[in-house]
């Protein structure tokens, strides 16, 4: 993905503007990497493992609708923190690469 | 997401990437489907074959894992379409 | 990935067909992402972590056997399953963006 | 790494990357982190709402992961530094 | 997986992409061998050095993990060949 | 990733040597994912999970340096090992490829 702007697509006369392209492109893996782990960490609090039936239960289903909306509210308070500590630099690139 | 501000040459690339990258998460699914129910399911090794009872719990695992993902879709597109509401109409 | 089909490599004159290369490493990435979680689920079935030893035991090697021939015949129930539900869009791409 | 035998086009190209990269491991890192503090510290689905114990749990969970992240990262790139030393100046 | 539909042109190209995938799964494969024989192996931390106990149990974990790995791939090329037997010679 | 050398960047007249570049990518790419790796480990043997309070206490502290410390010496280790073992072709590739 990082080198989308060098495709011959990224020339205005292709009428296809591959920065905008590219930004779409990583909300939607963002957007799909966020709902993967909301789907796995609900089905660990909500779902049993003994697998005795093929259906939701009563029980399951409304423990996921709550987990889903607890999800929401821990990514909105976990991004807020984040804005507030201005922590984007805190990865292994900042690490290794401060000096370039 | 919002793709009103992209051109119809715009649109149709992303289209084009969207479905590829359904497939893509398609595939990853079922992968991740596998090893989860093979995981909860299968703990017994004295034989190479699925006995009746894994193979129900198999079935049941796969089942139960695409319906708790479409109750989870189903309630997150309606808070995203919350969200962009309340986006556009601030109170 | 997403982006082969731009490249100069896919005009026909180059000879190279992009769609069929990009569908090849789809295939690919898939087989190896099977067999990486097969590697690492019957390594937590059948490998005791206490490495008192650096051969497989009796015990293990035919663990590994049954593990193996049970994780495919799980592979092949799951995708059965998957495809008579038809469930090829139950994923956050389909919640989020069904409406391009 | 030891970027003195690029170019100026190449480092120029290479910051660029860098710049992408950096972006989205902070998204990974959030997203990440996100499963994480609700893992740990949501158990409780009698409601739909966090409690306050929950909500000052997802905080602490947070601020303790950026100060340990930090700390890491501090401690890698000390071993870095001297591995980068030790290679240059053989004993 | 079968190349036959492929002109050498295309063949060239799958070669070098393969070849890049492998160095790629390596690497991937020595992070995680990394993380999993530590995770096993080290759980004392009242020393920054690896005691010879702690460093005789990561040896283990590394042979025995590719001895592990290469018996999966064994059973896994095995079970492939057979299944496209299967599927050229139908009974 | 894969196809760099692909694209209009790759001739020698644009200046940049896409080879290095790539090759420089993926040593980003693998300090970064040993880097989230030492930090989820870490985490997992130094931090205690009840998150009582913000900052990290004195046995965290020094838990997570000597955590760092160890981790170093296993990557090293391991590496040694694979390097006398010659593991590099362990993987579901050369399983699957083979004989391209």
């Amino acid at each position: 993905m990082s080198f989308l702007g060098r495709g011959p697509g990224s020339t205005p006369a292709g009428g296809v503007n591959m920065e905008k392209i590219e930004l779409a492109v990583t909300e939607l893996d963002t957007v799909t990497d966020f709902f993967n782990r909301m789907v796995s960490s609900c089905h660990a609090k909500c779902i049993s493992t003994r697998y005795a039936e093929e259906d939701l239960n009563k029980g399951e289903s409304v423990c996921i609708d709550r987990c889903v909306a607890k999800y929401n509210q821990v990514q909105k308070k976990v991004g807020e923190k984040l804005q507030s500590r201005g922590a984007a630099n805190a990865g292994a690139t900042a690490a290794t690469f401060g000096s370039l | 997401m919002d793709f009103s501000n992209f051109n119809s040459a715009e649109q149709a690339h992303m289209t084009k990437i969207i479905e590829k990258r359904q497939m893509q998460d398609f595939l990853k699914m079922y992968s991740n489907l596998v090893e989860k129910c093979f995981t909860s399911c299968c703990n017994d090794f004295t034989s190479k074959s699925l006995s009746s009872k894994e193979e129900g719990c198999i079935m049941n695992c796969t089942e139960k894992f695409i319906k708790h993902s479409e109750r989870v879709g189903a309630r997150f597109a309606e808070s995203n379409a919350e969200a962009m509401n309340a986006a556009q109409n601030p109170s």
